[in-house]
């Protein structure tokens, strides 16, 4: 089956984004495509390539960018929500006059359609959040 | 913009406005979603009741005031909005305390006619289970 | 010792009203701030709750977020105080501490 | 349709099992996830709500979060099934649709 | 590490571990609290008191396992853990349930004693009173 | 009177940062002083310079510092919470091996000792969260 998720919280502070990465890999074990993972409110914080958690704890945003290398899984970070909370990568951080982005690899920026189109595109959309 | 056949959307709030974000960026989603042309309703239960309250004022707050853009849903033909009556009865609200939103009807010669339909908790439960897919914010 | 007890969360999402009416003495004051101030309004479910407190605290609401939200000053309990940021401010120096009930 | 129900929250702490059970038809499914895996456990002020839902749904608690918690399969209300994460995306599937209650 | 009396601080605990972080970053506070010198007690309330369950064993859940940190307290000089006994009740637990804490008193020829201590919410109530600080974790 | 803020959430999601901010403008227009604003948990997030907001609603990040430049409030993120999250600093950053920071003009790294201490040294402590 083709399975959209949505992720609403940021890593660490809610148990929201470790559900849905686990959740994630288990459905591409048992041959499900995991057509796209949307991060919205908070959740857009998963996508920092600045972060540094302490050396014998996961790694969240290196788990998504990883699975995203090895699977090719679609990582869509929300603009508006992003804009609203300094997630930004070279062409936003250009357009909004600021000197630095901090977008991860495998992480793109784009609107709420995708969102819209992968709830209407997949067969199952699954909310992660608080 | 999508092929195949139109899928049955809710947005489903249960957050009272102002204490979080979910109530806004929720918002943004129904009317980028609008664009889709799918059957698409929201539902208001619990605090979410309170998302539609009349004579919401946020100027001595500081922060932006979102409550009018619910007015602009029925130009996005949007104009199924369902609220749960015993999540009222709990807050001591009734329809009267909520704005009054409405949408013209084209097919009726453009005749105005209100988007909020008081439903009972049954009702809901079976609205919801009726759905493609449930937004939650 | 008498305690500012503030609670932030509307009173039918979440415990946190209820768990600072059990937790806070006689004579403490309770400032509702943030949805927290949904519990001040008449007619609801959580009323009689509040109502007895009142019985044993002293209670008020910030005004700033009872404006935001559509809750006139007619739609409140009777008895419960109003202040905007300046009263939070007062109501916290004016109180040996502060807890927060989120 | 069957819908499957998840439920994130202590049913202590937040009203989402209760809404979740109030709007759930007969013979739908709730999965018990994070801190919803409480409301898993026997003996709580909780047990005889969800003893009266399963009586309409089916209900299922995600095992890797009772684990982390300290809540052995031992303590857990009879009847509630046990999932591992593939089990949840089986239930997922194995559903017309899925409504989270956060 | 202060000049001037010693403050009461308690460190109030009311949220589950593992749902979200405020357990695990709470309890950084704790020890790092130590080292000030301050007339320091923890207390648990509602879902609080699960962060004390004995048995917790994330290697399922892909999340580091901070449980164990708690049994340091002692070591820390943080020996006064007070546990709602009618959060307890209502959750099914008993004090048998939760993990034996401990700690040596030093003016007792270092005697290992117990240091969760249960109340009843009228105690717990007149303790959080007392305080001159509370942090809400 | 000395009052010490602690903020535990980022901005927006919550109104928590924005009930704090208006409560440490009161506080100073009243004459007190507020010694340190301690940014915990996802309150971090409030220290961010990468934040465009829309230009109809207000700028959080841009708030605190005004106000820091102002009244030479404290403004502190815990540097354990901002590791975790992604918030950093050109020393943090290159402790790290980050090509990029993100901490805004008025706000400083620490410890959580700074919040211990603001406790301590404080006739009030405030807390606004989640």
């Amino acid at each position: 089956m083709k399975i959209g998720l949505l992720v609403n919280e940021g890593p660490y502070q809610h148990q929201a984004a470790d559900t849905a990465f686990q959740f994630a890999q288990a459905a591409i074990e048992k041959g499900h495509e995991v057509f796209r993972v949307f991060f919205y409110h908070d959740g857009v914080n998963n996508g920092t390539r600045l972060a540094t958690p302490p050396q014998d704890d996961r790694h969240i945003q290196r788990r998504w960018t990883a699975l995203a290398e090895a699977h090719g899984v679609d990582l869509v970070v929300c603009v508006a929500a992003a804009q609203r909370r300094g997630i930004c990568d070279p062409d936003e951080a250009k357009r909004n006059g600021k000197d630095a982005d901090n977008i991860a690899p495998g992480f793109r920026i784009s609107g709420l359609g995708q969102l819209v189109e992968a709830a209407i595109e997949c067969d199952r959309l699954v909310t992660f959040g608080d | 913009m999508s092929a195949g056949p139109r899928k049955k959307l809710m947005y489903l709030n249960r957050r009272a406005p102002g204490g979080t974000i979910y109530a806004v960026e929720g918002l943004e989603v129904v009317l980028i979603g609008a664009a889709f042309d799918q059957d698409v309703c929201m539902a208001f239960v619990g605090d979410g009741v309170y998302q539609l309250k009349a004579g919401q004022d946020t100027s001595d707050s500081g922060v932006k005031n979102f409550s009018p853009a619910y007015r602009a849903l029925g130009d996005y033909d949007v104009n199924r909005l369902y609220v749960e009556r015993e999540s009222l009865e709990e807050r001591g609200l009734g329809v009267d305390d909520l704005m009054p939103l409405t949408w013209e009807d084209e097919d009726d010669d453009w005749a105005e006619k209100p988007s909020i339909h008081v439903v009972d908790r049954a009702e809901l439960a079976r609205l919801i289970d009726a759905q493609d897919v449930v937004f939650n914010f | 010792m008498t305690v500012l007890h503030t609670v932030n969360k509307s009173p039918f999402e979440k415990d946190s009203l209820d768990t600072c009416i059990a937790h806070a003495l006689d004579g403490s004051t309770v400032l509702l701030i943030e949805d927290g101030v949904y519990a001040a309004t008449r007619g609801t479910v959580v009323e009689p709750r509040v109502r007895d407190a009142m019985q044993r605290m002293n209670f008020y609401v910030l005004a700033n977020d009872c404006k935001a939200r559509g809750l006139g000053e007619d739609t409140l309990i009777d008895g419960i105080g109003r202040v905007d940021y300046g009263g939070f401010v007062d109501l916290v120096t004016g109180h040996d501490s502060v807890q927060s009930w989120l």
